[in-house]
């Protein structure tokens, strides 16, 4: 490197120098990110290399903090349902679910049958869409382009599917304390009978494309194995955890709604490296098409939003509650402590990404720059929901 | 004086035609690279400028040509404007000895193979100057892996070259092209199909394209050896890239697919026509193949490209040597 | 559940209706048990879920919330970190994903935990480090009694009247502000 | 082997793909069919009478509203003429509670769409129905006040040019708000 008085003072800023003060000699500091193509949205991580190997690695967090949890304080619990649709944009309908179901255990108020039904219809379409987004953002990380047009081209359709009830596109808040807002009316249940059988035929075109192919297979077979000991160390719960064959789906493991009703099987692989999560997912999109079909016939008639449901002036009662929800990225918890006031004493929302990313830095010790892309690629990685 | 030498005036139009062609080539490259991506991810590519986009690698030049051209604090002048004038240089010298057509070539020099070969090992030298000098830290990376790539490829592409020449006789490219007949059973890649698998695969190594395009990484190294390159050094690398490809492409049909042997259509039409099929398959295998992992790249090479390389040429030795004594 | 706390000295034990809270089991716990409560619990193949601290009267209440993987239940610990001087043993060092909760909270609430092996804002700005945006004012600040599930207590030390509501008997504690037996 | 066959599978997918149709809807030139649903920003529902709204002014809107991005400005009762105040004197003296005659219709409603997250809280919220999405996506403007509308104000200007487009209404209505 040109040694050049004007670069010496430019050492890196807070984070970059407390990460360099126990930097081994001769290794480079390299900031993969906040701008870095490869990072989903804003994250930064700050990598210690020797050569091309990673030998130590800290995510640094907050550019995309937006302190959703204060304002959750100042604004009643019907006024923060918007917020939670902008916490993880990935996700939202689960996120929704997650703080309305924590208002409504508080508040003690029933949902009735059918509002059950559209919010675990709703909810598993968002599923499959965080899901082709990842599915495609992960193979933009591995160096292909073309997959990522795809998985948009299905993903469109359940964009357009979900935005007849809900009106939005990405940032939802659909679901109300009792209920959701809008009922799915026929055009909108037609489209998805139409979606179902249209997806099935698409998921073998993955499969040949991408799944099969031999470069990816070794791109993503047996790098950033992780462990169930590290799972349970950090936290990490979804598919991350299924993929490394601990059986835990909250629909199952906490049956919440109308879950016990519907069949279909959580899948786990013991593979416990960027393959198995990468199976896991591939399949729970088939396990929600399934749940989609049987929810669509189950559901009854009648109405969508409780009698009497609680006005955005409504005070949460005394009390506290935690009501957890598989989402796409794992288990998000909201835990909702109440003192009767106007505002929600308060709230935490816990975000599946943040416990899933903070074993990056143990698992990608050791291995190649290209294999640390993969494995944060394999994580499925919303910043937004991590920064909260 | 009075007349100009024939050889002089013959060289004098062949660099021109040479000069005309590769920009042109770029351009026409750059468009049927947009436009073959964008179909296969179902959206139409380029159609604003001019009939179906046609118009738009001009403006990309324009532009690319317009803009400022700023080098970071503590780059090395020399080297950092070098680079870029070292990338597109020697890939002119390589489109001398191409036989397009029947005598048609810009050069007739009976070592055509020799100077592709050894001027083809120069452009590594630029992705390595561009890397070191752009003082950036994924410019760095991104050249040490261009070294490593290049070098490795380099040799499985000249063991399959040799297997051909062996079978030819010569290293004269329009020798290797007459011994080959007009129809495709009568081919190089007939007699050779191992040979052809390994060349396609390390010239896609060598002109860091498709599966292997490590050093310019996007996802990891956010564009590797040219992150810092603005304007027309970046555009300068762009068209190094392209005319790299044309050339592989270009010795690829001379060698294996009969250069301008074909049944009805004249000669050179012939010689572009394979061409553009490789250049597809290239640029298909670019928008289809995820990445390959930089160790992965040096296995594929060392454990499986050269041991084969080098068993295919003791191979056609084997042969050539009986079929002397027969 | 409370087999894994004997011999730590808690202060209180009770069980939780998991229907309305969530929680199955919540006790609260003195900060020089923490650490070893977090071994016993590793060893049970408990997995983290999260860190957070909520602002009350007495103090800061730090909640851990605790899973199983097997047998889910949600597992609640209490800590109480007082306003004066809030700083806590860290359990990083076992469960390594605490690091960044631990953190998050210091971020929000101010709580030091001591052992912590990367101490530094981790979502809020090094220069704005101090501004603790989850901390309340005096008078907003609510008892904890009020707000936290008392459930059916199985065990609780004399010395404990954090959770002591006036009539121990019913479970519910009656509302309305009744004199806090200190 | 199978391997290597993997990835002739793969070059077979995207030539299948490369020859069938394109998807994308070239914007500006076709009309894009799936926006009906959209909710596009906020518009004051007209009574009956065209150009008066079937607001009430009672306030709950602005007060259920996550980030207060909307303002009722009430109609100040018009100056009692001298008849009417003489009839307002006799009905206290005679103790009955005076008819309010001022208006409901509110003098202004301020609306900010830059705050606005479109939770559609405020239409749920009002007791009278009073406030529906326009559904247009087509709104740009070039500073931040293209954006602060008064409803009153557009409903008016709606009313006034019938037939307008809903979307274009906004820049005729940019008030002094």
């Amino acid at each position: 490197m040109t040694t050049n008085p004007i670069i010496d003072h430019l050492a890196g800023d807070f984070y970059t120098q407390n990460f360099a003060k126990t930097a081994g000699e001769g290794n480079l500091i390299l900031n993969l990110g906040p701008q870095h193509p490869s990072t989903h949205g804003v994250l930064r991580v700050v990598v210690e290399l020797d050569g091309e190997y990673i030998m130590r690695a800290e995510p640094v967090l907050g550019y995309l903090h937006r302190m959703h949890e204060k304002m959750a304080e100042v604004k009643t619990a019907a006024q923060f349902i918007p917020n939670m649709g902008r916490v993880d944009y990935g996700h939202a309908l689960g996120w929704n679910w997650a703080f309305v179901g924590a208002a409504e255990k508080v508040g003690g108020i029933e949902v009735p049958e059918r509002a059950e039904y559209i919010r675990v219809i709703t909810c598993e379409l968002n599923r499959i869409a965080s899901h082709l987004l990842w599915w495609g953002a992960y193979l933009l990380d591995l160096g292909a382009f073309t997959p990522i047009m795809y998985a948009f081209d299905d993903r469109e359709k359940i964009l357009d599917i979900l935005q007849i009830p809900t009106g939005s596109r990405l940032t939802y808040s659909y679901f109300r304390i009792g209920g959701v807002a809008q009922d799915l009316n026929a055009e909108c249940i037609r489209l998805i009978q139409e979606f179902i059988p249209w997806f099935r035929a698409r998921l073998p075109m993955y499969k040949d494309l991408v799944s099969d192919n031999i470069i990816l297979r070794k791109r993503i077979e047996n790098i950033g194995v992780i462990e169930q000991e590290t799972c349970r160390r950090f936290g990490a719960t979804g598919p991350v955890a299924r993929g490394s064959g601990i059986n835990y789906d909250v629909r199952r493991a906490v049956p919440y709604s109308v879950y016990p009703k519907l069949d279909f099987e959580v899948p786990t692989s013991d593979l416990k490296c960027a393959r198995g999560r990468y199976d896991v997912r591939m399949i729970e999109m088939e396990q929600s098409l399934r749940i989609i079909e049987q929810a669509l016939e189950m559901m009854p008639e009648g109405e969508i939003l409780i009698k009497g449901a609680p006005k955005p002036s409504w005070k949460v009662p005394k009390g506290e509650g935690y009501f957890a929800v598989e989402g796409a990225r794992g288990k998000i918890g909201a835990y909702v402590v109440s003192d009767g006031g106007k505002n929600i004493y308060r709230t935490k929302l816990r975000a599946p990404g943040f416990c899933n990313l903070s074993l990056f830095a143990e698992v990608s010790k050791g291995t190649i720059l290209a294999d640390a892309v993969a494995i944060l690629g394999s994580l499925d990685l919303i910043i937004p929901e991590i920064d909260r | 004086m009075s007349a100009i030498p024939a050889e002089l005036l013959h060289i004098i139009i062949g660099l021109v035609a040479v000069a005309a062609s590769v920009g042109l080539i770029g351009l026409v490259m750059v468009w049927v690279e947009r436009k073959v991506a964008g179909h296969i991810q179902r959206r139409p590519g380029p159609y604003e400028v001019g009939p179906s986009g046609v118009l738009q690698p001009l403006c990309d030049a324009l532009k690319l040509v317009g803009k400022q051209l700023f080098m970071p604090t503590g780059a090395d002048p020399i080297l950092f404007w070098l680079a870029p004038v070292l990338a597109f240089l020697p890939v002119l010298l390589l489109f001398l000895p191409l036989p397009v057509g029947d005598g048609l070539m810009a050069l007739d020099v009976n070592l055509g193979l020799l100077l592709i070969l050894a001027f083809s090992g120069l452009a590594v030298l630029s992705v390595l100057l561009a890397g070191w000098a752009s003082n950036n830290k994924y410019g760095l990376l991104g050249a040490a892996r261009a070294v490593a790539q290049s070098v490795a490829y380099e040799i499985p592409l000249l063991l399959s070259v040799l297997a051909v020449s062996f079978v030819a006789g010569s290293l004269d490219l329009a020798q290797v092209v007459k011994g080959q007949g007009t129809w495709p059973w009568n081919w190089n890649i007939m007699t050779q199909p191992l040979a052809f698998i390994i060349y396609f695969v390390s010239a896609l190594g060598e002109t860091n394209r498709a599966p292997f395009d490590l050093p310019e990484a996007e996802s990891e190294l956010t564009a590797g050896f040219h992150t810092e390159y603005s304007g027309m050094g970046f555009g300068m690398f762009f068209l190094a890239e392209y005319a790299n490809m044309v050339v592989v492409c270009s010795v690829a049909t001379a060698l294996f697919l009969g250069g301008w042997h074909g049944p009805v259509l004249p000669g050179p039409l012939w010689f572009v026509l394979k061409v553009s099929a490789l250049m597809l398959l290239m640029v298909f295998a670019r928008w289809t193949y995820p990445r390959v992992r930089f160790d992965q790249l040096l296995v594929i090479n060392w454990k499986w490209l050269l041991p084969l390389a080098v068993a295919n040429l003791l191979l056609t030795a084997f042969f050539v040597k009986l079929a002397q004594f027969a | 559940m409370e087999a894994l706390f004997t011999g730590l000295g808690a202060l209180y034990l009770a069980k939780c209706d998991a229907a309305k809270t969530g929680q199955a089991f919540q006790a609260f716990l003195p900060a020089g048990s923490l650490v070893r409560a977090a071994e016993r619990l590793l060893k049970a193949n408990y997995y983290i879920e999260d860190i957070c601290a909520v602002d009350c009267v007495e103090g800061f209440i730090v909640v851990y919330h605790f899973d199983h993987f097997e047998a889910p239940g949600r597992l609640t610990l209490r800590v109480l970190a007082p306003h004066a001087a809030p700083t806590l043993p860290s359990i990083a060092n076992i469960f390594d994903g605490a690091e960044w909760h631990e953190r998050e909270t210091r971020d929000f609430h101010g709580v030091v935990f001591e052992g912590n092996p990367n101490l530094i804002p981790l979502l809020i700005d090094p220069e704005m480090a101090d501004c603790f945006p989850l901390r309340k004012e005096e008078k907003a600040r609510a008892k904890a009694k009020d707000m936290l599930e008392a459930g059916e207590v199985i065990y609780c030390h004399p010395s404990f009247t954090l959770m002591t509501p006036d009539a121990p008997a019913e479970v519910k504690e009656s509302s309305g502000d009744q004199p806090a037996t200190a | 082997m199978s391997d290597l066959w993997s990835l002739m599978v793969g070059l077979r997918v995207t030539k299948d793909y490369f020859l069938e149709p394109q998807v994308t809807v070239r914007y500006p030139w076709v009309e894009v069919n799936n926006i009906a649903s959209f909710k596009g920003h906020l518009e004051l529902v007209s009574a009956k009478a065209p150009g008066k709204p079937k607001c009430i002014s009672c306030g709950m809107c602005a007060l259920a509203c996550p980030s207060n991005c909307l303002t009722v400005v009430k109609r100040k009762a018009p100056k009692p003429t001298p008849e009417e105040e003489q009839a307002l004197a006799e009905a206290k003296a005679k103790g009955e509670k005076p008819k309010d005659k001022t208006p409901k219709d509110p003098e202004k409603f301020l609306y900010d769409y830059t705050l606005c997250s479109l939770c559609g809280t405020c239409m749920e919220n009002c007791p009278v129905g009073a406030l529906s999405f326009t559904g247009s996506p087509y709104l740009a403007g070039y500073s931040r006040d293209d954006f602060h509308f008064d409803l009153v104000q557009v409903l008016k200007n709606q009313a006034g040019l019938e037939g307008m487009d809903a979307s274009v209404a906004p820049e005729a209505g940019k008030s002094e708000a």
